[in-house]
């Protein structure tokens, strides 16, 4: 057990024990290797079982419309901007969530490691990080990463893995690992292509589609109580799962969440069907930033992006 | 729980091929059949068309994330395409007709076939599941390497030996051992080449094969009277609410679910003719139950505890065996990590009802 | 193909019924002379037009989209056209980003006096969506 | 009695293919209330119009081509064979589409799916009918079928209510059992309305100041669930049994014949194994899935 992980047990229990919260919301040791599962407990025994790890892979303050608040949460830097996020778009009260901030050393993609060992990620038999340095332990071998190559790609690019909004900071404001770059790399690959073969390359991925919606599900910024996919009259899109629908409903959802999109890469993470969605939100998190200078989940006073305006803002593509 | 009746084969009807040779026994029945394997060509595992040359999956191969199922019950099929005329509506019903293997098929996913053909037989029998049903030929091919979230073996199923295909293969090394289980799996055998007898060495190993990968099922689910238990624990909401607090309600489990079946209907239409569609649905949303002013599953505990239930206390009540086959599907790519052994394992003791 | 010379683009038009819709009834009134493509939907604001509408336009097969609305600082509403530029500004690029020509995507601002300026909206309009061609984004081959 | 034996359910007569509709053809469209319009259909194919049978109870899958399907009981009496009628209150997708329907629009119907009202086990007894609102439509081929085998049944009560005036439904129905002198019919609206000089109250009230006996009777209940869950304590409390207590549910359903898995209460599906159904059946499903 880490130091932070104790830490928090210890601040998790006081604050279900002196009632200052109703539920805590963290990580759990998961049922798989290499995973770990949300715990939400108003229950101070199970604190015990919160664990912090480079497997702490959910965003968890999709949860929070669920619970009465006030709500302990354990939220890593891009969770804590989704909440802020929330708190911009009035669907959380600053004052109903305690913060419990983890300064995130990033979140291992078990698919690259999977890629990176072409192995499964059950056949791994350790994964093992010291600072920039990953060990992966297979078949009785150790192979040997860098952070840069097995950390999830939203990780890569995250400015902010310690929350700048938080109640209780738990351990000190850590360096920034990143590759924004790298990150991106999937992104410029697309944008260098032309037009016909862009879109060609999403009408392939969404081919698969089978529209679980787990993607809007993990989303915390897909709060709609009802989702235009589910308006029947009139029906926006088809339920059939065709590629021009699927396609329809991922990009209306893009932009829907602009704005509110932390780029905590969940969608991804969650697709049975591995489409690369944050090439998608990652390419309107660049939007939005270059547009208009708006970065997500920054800052709970200023005004949600949608909302806002500046009256001399660029309008060159208006007649 | 249900079982089904092997049949006792002597060892001199065994056959055996090399793996080499997989792709020329694919390729002869190609000519006859529209052939299906493990494919990630469309950039996620599942059962798709043979592309005549690749039979990597050989060795990549321990499941598809898509299940089998949608090669006899699609995501999406035509049931039947109307047109209006200044006689009215004509229909014309879709007929699948295609003839299909699905080669590779893993003996839980088989099994999955044989609990869902059930409800489609029942009462009114389904005629689009049942003639791709009878339209398809199951040839399974038995697991060497179970992942970690498999519990098959808890459901009475045995990750490497299956009744409910038409052939049965074994992994015997750079061979593939070769069971008859049907007619059906006899006559595909008499339209096969490549083949040779297999000796009671090869059988040795194919028992070996199998032995190992029993073993390897380590996830284990007591399943002693569970419908009983969840029929006492109906209305303990509490409970359910417990268990499905980190559910975020998406329908990977469901959709991904070998027995899963549940659909929808819809239509399309352009210009005056349209088709009518089925396609998977699930109750995990919402929507799947919802009436004009009420739903009775707008909880989502109450969908957790649908899913949960039907497959381990309703099913069987109806059909006399569990809907599930411990594929791990559910507890394998489930964004939450939730497992539904842990769900089954912590349903509380109730004084029955 | 010959088809193709007497191919004429169907145009998508949301107006905003203050400014842009009055216009539009202007330029007729007033017997402009401009193409007949847009086939115009009166919405209240322009800051009604959810990128939704945009993209289901597109998939229902129309060759382009046109949102018009009242000028900065003119909006009935006080702020809907503003709201309405971000949105359009997003989803342009956003669009293009994943393969829709952006001339597909326009959009201008109209005022009830300016027939003229409607007229010719819709003539640049046409003809830029007439260069790129039929949407053919979502036809299965 | 078993209300839910499915062995000797009838089938679909056509085809062979369960999702395939007959045409049906609108012959007529009657006004019930400003959201609630009853339709009068009869099949394309003379021959299927001659061989179709159902029974009070039993419903169909209604199609809008190009719309989707609906479900709605049958709302005539198999005792009258000159046209087929369902009752359709508009509230979604496709009963928006079907109230945009004319007279001589076609239609797809399959069907009938479903178990009836027990009628050999209602035989001989004194009926109560409880109704409310556009759950009179399946009590209604009930009541008609009943009605013209008069004889066969012993007191016939009816207690229909609705919110105003405007929203009772068949008021032509109403009219008549009104006048049928063997029948004790009692119209109720919830509250007081201008120009309503009739019974005020909720049905269930009602029901209980009626206090039909419970002697060698049966009371038949459909309404909007609110409603039934009101009513099954006053039934208790005037000494029916579970098993004396009929009703006729609703779910949200797509295929209609039990596979589609939508509808189920617990192992019961409600196209499969009801939609009828004894309050002994569904009782201990009553408070969180019904």
């Amino acid at each position: 057990m880490n130091d932070i992980e104790s830490k928090l047990r210890t601040e998790a229990r006081n604050l279900l024990e002196q009632g200052k919260v109703n539920a805590i919301i963290g990580f759990a040791p998961g049922s798989l290797k290499f995973t770990t599962t949300p715990l939400i407990t108003g229950d101070k025994e199970d604190t015990d079982r919160l664990v912090i790890n480079p497997f702490i892979a959910n965003n968890l303050s999709v949860f929070l419309h669920e619970i009465e608040g006030p709500v302990g949460i354990v939220a890593k830097g891009c969770d804590a901007r989704s909440i802020v996020s929330l708190i911009q778009d009035n669907q959380l009260a600053r004052e109903d969530v305690f913060i419990l901030g983890i300064p995130c050393p990033g979140v291992i993609d078990l698919r690259k490691v999977e890629k990176l060992v072409g192995r499964d990620r059950d056949e791994i038999d350790d994964i093992t990080r010291d600072n920039d340095r990953v060990t992966v332990a297979v078949g009785g071998e150790n192979k040997e990463f860098s952070i840069t190559e097995v950390l999830r790609d939203d990780c890569l690019s995250c400015e902010s893995p310690a929350p700048k909004e938080y109640d209780l900071l738990l351990g000190e404001d850590n360096v920034v690992v990143g590759d924004r770059e790298l990150s991106r790399s999937h992104i410029r690959e697309l944008e260098s292509l032309p037009p016909a073969e862009r879109w060609e390359f999403w009408k392939n991925e969404f081919s698969r589609c089978i529209r679980c919606y787990a993607c809007r599900q993990v989303c915390p910024a897909c709060f709609c109580e009802r989702c235009f996919v589910e308006e029947s009259e009139p029906q926006w899109i088809s339920p059939l799962p065709r590629w021009q629908d699927n396609l329809v409903f991922q990009a209306t959802r893009v932009i829907h969440v602009a704005g509110r999109c932390v780029d905590c890469g969940e969608c991804e993470r969650a697709c049975p069907v591995n489409i690369p969605l944050r090439s998608l939100t990652g390419k309107m998190d660049e939007i939005v930033e270059e547009l208009f200078g708006y970065k997500a989940g920054t800052d709970k006073d200023a005004p949600p992006l949608m909302t806002a305006y500046v009256p001399e803002e660029a309008e060159d593509f208006i007649r | 729980m249900y079982r089904r009746k092997r049949k006792i084969l002597s060892g001199d009807n065994m056959k055996k091929i090399k793996k080499k040779d997989i792709g020329k026994l694919l390729s002869k029945w190609q000519a006859d059949f529209t052939v299906f394997t493990p494919s990630r060509a469309t950039g996620v595992a599942r059962m798709e068309e043979w592309d005549g040359k690749d039979t990597d999956f050989l060795t990549w191969y321990r499941n598809t994330v898509i299940p089998p199922k949608n090669n006899i019950l699609p995501n999406m099929e035509a049931m039947f395409r109307f047109q209006k005329d200044e006689a009215g509506y004509q229909l014309e019903p879709v007929t699948p007709e295609q003839k299909q293997i699905i080669f590779g098929i893993r003996p839980c996913d088989a099994r999955a076939l044989t609990i869902i053909d059930m409800v489609f037989k029942d009462t009114y029998e389904d005629r689009y599941y049942l003639t791709r049903r009878q339209n398809t030929v199951l040839v399974g091919l038995g697991c060497t390497n179970p992942y970690e979230s498999c519990f098959c073996t808890s459901l009475g199923i045995h990750p490497a030996q299956s009744a409910d295909v038409d052939l049965m293969l074994t992994d015997i090394g750079n061979e593939l051992l070769i069971e008859e289980i049907t007619d059906k799996g006899k006559e595909l055998l008499g339209k096969s080449s490549g083949l040779t007898d297999a000796s009671s060495n090869d059988e040795d190993s194919a028992k070996q094969s199998r032995e190992t990968a029993y073993q390897k099922v380590t996830r284990k689910l007591d399943t002693t009277g569970i419908a009983d238990k969840l029929q006492a624990s109906f209305e303990d909401k509490d409970f359910w609410e417990k268990v499905a607090a980190k559910c975020i309600t998406c329908g990977i489990c469901t959709f991904l679910c070998p027995t899963c079946y549940c659909f929808d209907i819809n239509d399309e239409i352009s210009k005056g003719s349209g088709a009518r569609f089925r396609n998977w649905d699930s109750c995990s949303f919402s929507l799947y139950t919802k009436m004009p002013a009420e739903n009775p599953r707008e909880e989502k505990w109450q969908r957790v505890r649908q899913k949960v239930c039907h497959k381990y206390e309703f099913y069987p009540r109806l059909f006399d065996t569990i809907a599930c086959t411990g594929c791990g599907r559910c507890i394998r790519f489930c964004p939450v990590n939730w497992d539904i052994t842990q769900t089954l394992e912590s349903v509380p003791e109730h004084s029955a009802v | 193909m010959s088809q193709d010379a007497e191919w004429e683009p169907k145009i998508l038009g949301f107006l905003c019924r203050w400014c842009s819709y009055a216009g539009a009834d202007l330029a007729g009134t007033s017997r402009k002379k401009y193409p007949p493509n847009v086939r115009i939907i009166k919405i209240p604001c322009s800051g009604r037009v959810d990128p939704l509408l945009i993209l289901k336009a597109l998939r229902m097969g129309f060759d382009g989209v046109l949102v018009s609305g009242c000028h900065p600082g003119d909006c009935h509403y006080q702020t809907g056209n503003y709201r309405a530029r971000r949105r359009i500004a997003i989803t342009k690029k956003f669009l293009e980003y994943i393969g829709v020509e952006p001339q597909r995507v326009q959009a201008s601002w109209v005022s009830a006096s300016e027939g003229d300026k409607w007229s010719q909206v819709v003539a640049d309009v046409t003809r830029e969506i007439k260069e790129i061609g039929p949407n053919n984004l979502f036809a299965d081959e | 009695m078993a209300i839910t034996d499915i062995s000797n359910r009838k089938k679909f007569p056509a085809n062979g293919n369960v999702y395939l509709p007959n045409i049906a053809v609108i012959e007529k469209i009657i006004e019930e209330t400003a959201d609630t319009r009853t339709f009068h259909f009869n099949f394309k194919d003379e021959k299927l119009r001659e061989q179709f049978t159902f029974e009070s109870g039993q419903f169909g899958e209604y199609s809008v081509f190009g719309v989707g399907e609906a479900t709605f009981c049958i709302s005539s009496s198999p005792t009258r064979r000159d046209h087929l009628e369902c009752c359709v209150k508009r509230v979604g997708r496709v009963t928006n589409a079907m109230h945009r329907l004319g007279v001589g629009a076609e239609i797809g119907v399959r069907g009938p799916y479903g178990n009836s009202f027990p009628l050999d086990y209602l035989k001989g007894k004194n009926l109560v009918f409880v109704a409310g609102g556009i759950g009179l439509a399946p009590l209604r081929s009930l009541i008609w079928n009943v009605l013209d085998n008069r004889n066969d049944y012993g007191n016939i009560d009816i207690i229909y209510g609705a919110r105003t005036p405007g929203d009772l439904c068949f008021t032509y129905d109403l009219d008549a059992w009104e006048k049928d002198s063997s029948v004790k019919m009692t119209t109720t609206i919830d509250r007081e309305h201008e120009g309503w000089s009739g019974r005020v109250g909720f049905v269930p009230q009602v029901l209980e100041q009626a206090a039909p006996s419970a002697k060698n009777a049966a009371a038949i209940v459909c309404g909007p669930p609110v409603m039934i869950r009101f009513t099954f304590p006053v039934l208790e409390k005037l000494g029916f049994t579970p098993e004396q207590m009929i009703t006729t549910l609703e779910k949200r359903m797509k295929c209609g014949i039990g596979k589609c898995g939508r509808c189920n209460i617990g192992d019961l599906y409600v196209c499969r194994d009801g939609p009828v159904f004894s309050f002994a059946q569904i009782k201990d499903f009553i408070s969180s899935e019904y």
